[in-house]
């Protein structure tokens, strides 16, 4: 586990499940510690009151998520950050891969009551972009497997880089980019935010951040 | 006198109090430059310290229309991750990968504070702040660049590498300039500042008055001190390795970013994002002669 | 080619080595094509659908390596990409009925009636195709066995006259379903705990999982029944 | 029971500022005091704020508190 312990000095400890081993270091303690917090409070919270102003009016509106439309998202959001603790703990890319799509699906539930056209519209146009990515991210997971017949984290950090290695990196980074919403893919994620229910947008935001942290790790050990 | 031992809690407590207060005096000296150069006198040095202590007596109200317990979480997860950030990067030299998190979170906390007031002048700073998540393209890039220099990236072997090999800036200039705009868009008035441009009141920042604004002031004042700490041990690590030498310069660096803050008008917001961007696309080509 | 260098086990046999490259071309003349075509179409539904050639490249670029890791693979990826089809199809709907709620659009409720298809084929080859894929199926055994397996019990609920068994019987079947998995578990922890009965947990495992999988298909039999043939 | 808004930050305030002090006098390992202060120094500060601000302060001071304050929209 070279590339682990030049990344995080250390290995706090790892669970030995055969081929496929969930460990932890101080790096994704962090995260893992970071997304719990986060979880608690965003379902904790209620949703705030947007004030709206329209012009030619003196008055200042105030408009809410409705009650049933903030369970179903409150839940997306619960389930969201279930799966971010999954991205940011598996010893293993293809879990990286799968925890990272589902990630994006719960995304896109986050977003899928919202009454608002706009917000569908760019969640749609997300989805189709989530949809597409799948191909590079599990495409480029499928050539690390067939370049070295391994997905374990740790034997991977072992293997020195060559070019199919890297082209499997380059889609990996495509695929997870696409799946979070992350920079170039992003044009749907500010129009998305418009939507009431602060909570549950924030989590959106803090599941990219949070996939693109981790992804920088499998990037480096990977290769 | 007895000396906290390093590493003891007295000890990083007292770290964090120090780092406060220099960091604090580092961003009144930044705003004292930008007044000279704008031909103003300016406040005192001491002023942004000041200021934040004279927040803990001020009155604080909620608005009714916010997320609550949202509304003061996050303001609160903004300072402890720069709380983690400075434990973990000056005083322990531990792994770099968690100052990445802590930046990736400080990001989170702009969006979350700016959505859970429900005033609109702070959801378009959120929303601005998302735009804004583009910086996040150095963070990647820089360093993608020195793992493959160095093959670590635990801030003490950093330090290592470049007292045995010289510092990294020679062989990386274009990522550290990278990093140098990363640093930029996090002061005060800078020119990529859309997130807290005056074009919306003060953006995400609007709504908070009183103690939460105090907490927040000391969260962004330990920030700073981190990331310019980040980008003089990463590419100068080899130069400036002492506190004196590195609290030096820190205040030189200060003085240069005074200078592009005064002098550079705020960029509309895409133009913002492509200037990273191209900072960041120029950092890759650093690739080409690691 | 530099793709075959891979470090696959030896047991591999050269001829599927050498049809990696060409699967992995062909996947990727597939993307190509999809790409194209999602470029190409306007309507969002069409795009859903047109989405899903790409899926399917995905599918051959993981499935191309071929090793049983591969296989383990290949069936997450199939969830993950159907609910992420189910996921936007959901927005799809939610934003077609809030647009025309906004517009004033009267919302037309679709009725779908089912309507048996009349072929003397459907009423005379069934029971023969259940029985034959229900043997092959055990002979194949395992995973795929009981897919197979359940593709015939399947056929013969779906298509079908609802002759033979009533609505119980196929209620007890699935109570048998879960035994049997309970088996397939048991065969599994024999493995871990005793390791020289292999052949016992390898024989528990093996019948558990066909018998499983053929009546969890038959399930969707049953529902499909219960809900359009009652 | 209700407790008062002012008695309930001074309570806050002592309990976030408790772990700190508990951390300083036994010395604790230093993963467990890299927590402590993560968790426990942004809060002990926010509330320590907010005892500090409800001070009575001057006469004037205390009358105009008295006064009904913009709470929002």
């Amino acid at each position: 586990m070279n590339d682990i312990l030049d990344l995080n000095s250390y290995i706090i400890g790892h669970v030995l499940f055969g081929d496929i081993v969930p460990y932890l270091t101080p790096f994704s303690l962090a995260l893992v510690i970071t997304i719990v917090v986060f979880t608690i409070f965003l379902a904790l919270s209620k949703p705030e009151l947007r004030s709206v102003t329209r012009f030619g009016e003196d008055v200042v509106r105030t408009t809410t998520v409705g009650k049933k439309e903030a369970k179903f998202r409150r839940f997306m959001t619960i389930l969201c950050g279930v799966a971010l603790i999954g991205v940011v703990t598996t010893g293993d890319i293809f879990n990286f891969t799968l925890f990272v799509s589902l990630v994006g699906i719960t995304n896109v539930g986050i977003f899928a009551v919202v009454k608002d056209t706009h917000v569908l519209d760019a969640a749609f146009q997300y989805g189709l972009v989530m949809m597409i990515c799948s191909l590079p991210l599990f495409g480029g997971v499928a050539l690390i497997l067939a370049k070295t017949g391994t997905l374990s984290l740790g034997v991977l950090a072992g293997i020195p880089g060559n070019p199919v290695l890297n082209v499997g990196r380059m889609l990996l980074l495509v695929g997870a980019v696409g799946e979070g919403a992350l920079a170039p893919f992003f044009a749907t994620k500010v129009e998305m935010i418009r939507a009431k229910g602060a909570p549950y947008i924030n989590m959106m935001h803090l599941s990219s951040l949070m996939v693109f942290t981790r992804l920088i790790e499998i990037l480096f050990i990977v290769g | 006198m007895i000396y906290p031992a390093a590493g003891s809690m007295l000890y990083m407590l007292l770290e964090l109090i120090t780092a406060f207060l220099f960091g604090g005096l580092l961003l009144g000296l930044h705003r004292k430059i930008i007044a000279r150069i704008q031909g103003r006198p300016g406040p005192p040095i001491v002023q942004h310290l000041i200021h934040t202590f004279k927040f803990y007596i001020k009155e604080l109200t909620i608005p009714e229309t916010s997320s609550m317990p949202l509304y003061v979480a996050i303001v609160l997860a903004l300072s402890a991750v720069w709380v983690l950030a400075f434990l973990v990067g000056p005083v322990l030299l531990g792994p770099f990968s968690i100052i990445i998190m802590c930046y990736a979170v400080h990001k989170v906390s702009e969006h979350g504070i700016g959505l859970a007031s429900g005033s609109p002048y702070t959801k378009m700073g959120s929303t601005r702040a998302v735009l804004s998540a583009t910086a996040e393209m150095p963070l990647i890039v820089a360093p993608a660049l020195v793992f493959f220099k160095t093959h670590t990236l635990v801030l003490s072997d950093i330090i290592n590498y470049q007292i045995l090999h010289g510092s990294l800036f020679m062989d990386l200039p274009l990522a550290a300039i990278a990093t140098f705009i990363l640093l930029l868009s996090k002061t005060p008035f800078n020119p990529f500042g859309i997130v807290w441009g005056k074009d919306i009141v003060s953006g995400y920042k609007t709504e908070h008055f009183g103690v939460i604004r105090g907490v927040m002031m000391f969260g962004e004042i330990l920030g700073f001190f981190v990331l310019l700490w980040c980008f003089l041990t990463i590419f100068f690590g080899g130069i400036f390795n002492t506190p004196l030498t590195i609290m030096l310069t820190m205040i030189g660096v200060t003085i240069i970013l005074g200078f592009i803050c005064a002098l550079t008008p705020m960029i509309a917001p895409y133009h913002s994002v492509m200037i990273q961007w191209i900072f960041a696309l120029l950092a890759l080509i650093n690739v080409l002669f690691i | 080619m530099a793709l075959n260098d891979t470090v696959v086990p030896a047991l591999v046999p050269q001829i599927f080595i050498n049809f990696y490259p060409i699967a992995i071309v062909v996947a990727i003349v597939v993307a190509v094509i999809g790409f194209t075509g999602l470029v190409l179409e306007k309507n969002d539904f069409q795009k859903i659908l047109i989405v899903q050639i790409p899926i399917l490249a995905m599918y051959m670029i993981v499935s191309a390596v071929g090793t049983d890791l591969a296989e383990a693979l290949i069936l997450p990826g199939m969830v993950v990409s159907l609910a992420e089809l189910l996921a936007v199809s959901e927005i799809l709907i939610s934003r077609e009925i809030t647009r025309r709620e906004k517009e004033g659009e009267p919302l037309r409720v679709l009725n779908f009636e089912y309507e048996p298809i009349n072929m003397e084929v459907l009423k005379t080859a069934i029971p023969v195709t259940c029985i034959v894929s229900v043997i092959y199926g055990v002979i194949l055994t395992g995973f795929t066995g009981g897919a197979v397996a359940g593709a015939g019990i399947l056929i013969y609920l779906f298509a079908g006259r609802t002759k033979g068994f009533s609505n119980e019987f196929w209620e007890e079947m699935a109570g048998i379903s879960g035994v049997a998995w309970v088996f397939w578990l048991l065969g599994f922890l024999i493995y871990f705990i005793a390791p020289q009965y292999w052949l016992v947990a390898l024989f528990m495992s093996g019948g558990g999982i066909i018998i499983k999988v053929a009546l969890k298909l038959g399930l969707l039999g049953i529902l499909g029944r219960e809900e359009y043939n009652r | 029971m209700k407790i008062q808004k002012q008695t309930k930050n001074r309570i806050l305030a002592v309990l976030t500022t408790l772990p700190i002090l508990i951390g300083i006098i036994l010395n604790t390992p230093l993963v467990i005091s890299v927590a402590i202060l993560t968790f426990f120094v942004p809060p002990s500060t926010y509330y320590l704020g907010l005892v500090l601000m409800a001070l009575p302060k001057s006469k004037k001071e205390e009358d105009e508190r008295e006064k009904i304050t913009f709470t929002g929209y």
